[in-house]
């Protein structure tokens, strides 16, 4: 049974151009790239290469990359840096549908004295940004919002919010990780003064992180020690997965326009189809403002697990709500939060495309589902109702 | 660390005229044993004022070592008014620059070869304004001041 | 030119057996390990595999082990936690040899108001017990001692002093991120609550730690968000690096016997033949009471730097200090804390073996270093006296 790979935005394949890259700096050539001897230092000029290409793919300067271990600790260095930029102000303000990796870390703030303000989104997984804009005052260190949402896709107008918090002199963050390579970032376009990138989001390896730090914006490193990444990031390099990231963002660069293309119609393909195909099922999101390459369907009166794991019987991978809350009982508070119904929320999965997907892909799954969801329809007691 | 230039990998691996010289005209020391850096200049002056020799002992860094090696390069045949002249980012381009935190050990050379001329002319070194911050070269905070507004 | 590499406690070649238990996770069988698809579950079984074997190297129990980035976060994270489950207690004893992982950090907690005991080492490196015990009060939250000095080597007496904390009721935390691999590690011979480790340090690739977190001992984490590893470390596993830190936590057992006897002998005679060619050179460190691969020693009147690019050179690859403090121009602050005479701490090199090295490379190594340290001499202007 061929495995058809639609888990995109939880994680993505390495790519072999990029493992290709890698595979020299394990075995061969291991140097500490801080070393005296060029054994070392030859991979370290080697990192550098690979912080111009991360560079390229945001339109930055290679001295404005910090190397991270994830996208999570790109953004809890981020956070916790504004707030130690800023002694004297305790408010932060982000959205109601971040990543825990933000909204755990602002809820733990929450505990220990800061104003959180969460700004709510409306049922097309819209920011309220009269709420946002109101929120700003002279207290607020940090706005940080998501650049694109995770489990929807919506994308939120970070570019406008970005020049807001300028003017206003609040810090801005935002956590591109599901953004990156999917549609373009440039940080040269408006003012933002962080930005979190994931690796593994992009067809680098798995624990492989960037914080984007404008330069000028003064930084805390949250992670203390040695003086690698010019002292804003402790511990020995992660020499292969920087190799591999700066391959990736190279090559995600060079499909921006594919994934707008080909990939952004794989996904149409597969919505209509479904739609047409399966009864009662509904598109969560702003329809015309999601990521190219992701669709979140709610399916009436079926539970996610339960279809994710018949899809699984014939080798379709994909997720309910998003992987990182998976294994709880709730519909993923990005869900809630978009007050989609229960019936509806339950049954929802997410399916995120990459380049590698195909056309017959999206055949066969839009073949596959309705029967999948019809079978556990048919012994569910809410079902009835339609 | 290895941005060194191939000039200043030549002059670290193939150091020219390094040595004690017999009986010189004008010596110039600097830096100390507790800096990890040190420098001992030897000059032959001729009667016309002019530098005819030029020889170093020098414990540190390549960048240290290729400084040295490429300041007694660079003072020969000169006259000690056009050597007092020289300053340690002319060593640094000589070398073809130096990584940026190497640029003090081109600083050694240049201090060193001041107290050389000094010495040969008999001029006392003065008492100079500030506070000496850097013990080994005798650099003050006054001179680390001016040298950043040079810069900007 | 072939290399000779003997800086192992920089950084270590990825052992080919590590790389390839690895390599199907990057490009095929990449799955997020959280995903509810059994494409990503299976990755997670291997997961638990690679968990097992780590906890085996330390005589742990799988629950115990927390994957981290890095050697430096795990430091982070143990030290930060037990400050955060003893919000009360302000102080903190640890040494004047730590790693800056473990140094740094401590002096920006001085900066934030704690008070922090760095106990002193004497010239052989051994540590002031009684300094350490008078220091342990009321108000101290961690001891943090590292089990083995990266720089000379020198063995703490860990054991003993974790026995003496657990008595006081306070938590105990050691950097055993240089003695794992080289000296059996067993933590349930002594009452140590938490244990750093570092990958790239046996045979695992960079960018991979693990905290070991004694089972009862309250947590608190160090990177906010996701659940992953028990809700104690946020972030997408680093499934390749963590299933290869399984193999090299089982190869560093198996080679533990290797590395008493035969690489201590090759150590032994690199010492040996060094001390016996070249005049006015000094072992620093206690020589009875050291990891078996590690030399450090000074060579009167000649510089570090200097060294290292001559061996360079002829291909031969050591440090001189650490290589995370390399770049700076005092000595490092473990030879200064061991006030070891500046006229050897500036001409220090330190030599670093594995099991990869052979007894032919150290005769090289001590057929080459007389004339290096030789035509150094020649252009100081400190050996005349000699
Ligand atoms: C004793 C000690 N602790 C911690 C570390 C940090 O490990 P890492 O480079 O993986 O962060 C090192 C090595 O650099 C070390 O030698
Ligand atoms: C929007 C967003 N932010 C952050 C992360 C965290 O990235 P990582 O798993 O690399 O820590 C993810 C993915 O898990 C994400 O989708
Ligand atoms: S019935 Fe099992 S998770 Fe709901
Ligand atoms: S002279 Fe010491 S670092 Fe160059």
């Amino acid at each position: 049974m061929k495995t058809i790979y639609t888990d995109n935005n939880a994680t993505t394949m390495v790519a072999p151009e990029v493992l290709e890259e890698m595979l020299p700096y394990f075995s061969e050539l291991y140097g500490n790239p801080s070393s005296m001897h060029s054994f070392g230092g030859n991979v370290g000029l080697k990192l550098k290469e690979a912080r111009q290409k991360v560079a390229d793919l945001i339109h930055a300067d290679p001295g404005e990359i910090v190397f991270t271990s994830c996208g999570s600790e790109s953004d809890n260095a981020a956070i916790l840096s504004a707030l130690a930029a800023n002694p004297d102000k305790k408010h932060i303000i982000t959205s109601v549908v971040e990543h825990p990796a933000v909204k755990n870390l602002c809820q733990s703030l929450e505990k220990e004295g800061y104003r959180i303000t969460f700004v709510p989104v409306d049922n097309m997984g819209r920011l309220d940004t009269d709420i946002l804009y109101a929120a700003m005052d002279n207290d607020t260190a940090l706005v940080t919002l998501m650049w694109a949402n995770n489990e929807t896709g919506v994308i939120f107008p970070v570019e406008e919010i970005a020049e807001k918090a300028a003017e206003k002199g609040i810090l801005f963050h935002t956590d591109a990780v599901q953004a990156a390579g999917k549609i373009p970032i440039d940080v040269s376009q408006a003012p933002i003064d962080m930005l979190s990138l994931s690796g593994h989001k992009i067809h680098a390896p798995k624990g492989m992180g960037v914080l984007y730090v404008k330069k000028g914006v003064k930084f805390h490193p949250f992670l203390k020690g040695g003086h690698q990444e010019g002292g804003r990031r402790a511990g020995t390099e992660n020499t292969a997965s920087i190799i591999g990231m700066g391959k990736a963002c190279e090559l995600a660069g060079s499909h921006l326009k594919e994934m707008d293309t080909r990939v952004r119609a794989m996904r149409d393909h597969l919505e209509a189809g479904l739609l047409e195909n399966i009864p009662a099922a509904t598109v969560n999101g702003e329809k015309d403002n999601r990521l190219p390459n992701t669709l979140s369907i709610g399916f009436d009166a079926v539970e996610g697990e339960s279809i994710l794991l018949l899809m699984d019987q014939t080798g379709i991978c994909a997720s309910s709500g998003s992987a990182c809350t998976s294994g709880s009982l709730d519909p993923s508070h990005v869900l809630m939060a978009m007050k989609v119904p229960f019936e509806s929320a339950h049954g929802t999965i997410r399916f995120s495309l990459s380049t590698y997907n195909t056309m017959e892909e999206m055949d066969h799954i839009i073949e596959v589902m309705p029967g999948i969801i019809q079978r556990l329809r048919d012994m569910s007691p809410f079902w009835k109702k339609h | 660390m290895w941005e060194y230039s191939d000039k200043v990998k030549d002059h670290f691996l193939n150091p020219r005229n390094s040595g004690v010289m017999e009986s010189p005209d004008a010596v110039g020391e600097t830096g100390s044993l507790s800096c990890g850096d040190a420098l001992k200049l030897f000059l032959k002056v001729n009667d016309n004022g002019r530098i005819t020799d030029a020889t170093f002992m020098t414990f540190g860094c390549a960048s240290a070592v290729a400084s040295s090696s490429a300041l007694t390069e660079m003072v020969k045949g000169l006259t000690l008014d056009d050597a007092a002249k020289l300053t340690n980012d002319d060593i640094a381009d000589y070398l073809g620059g130096l990584p940026k935190e190497k640029m003090h050990c081109s600083v050694m050379g240049q201090d060193a070869l001041r107290k050389a001329i000094n010495g040969y002319r008999g001029i006392q070194i003065q008492e100079k304004p500030g506070d000496v911050v850097c013990e080994c070269f005798g650099v003050t905070d006054l001179e680390i001041i001016e040298a950043v507004k040079d810069k900007s």
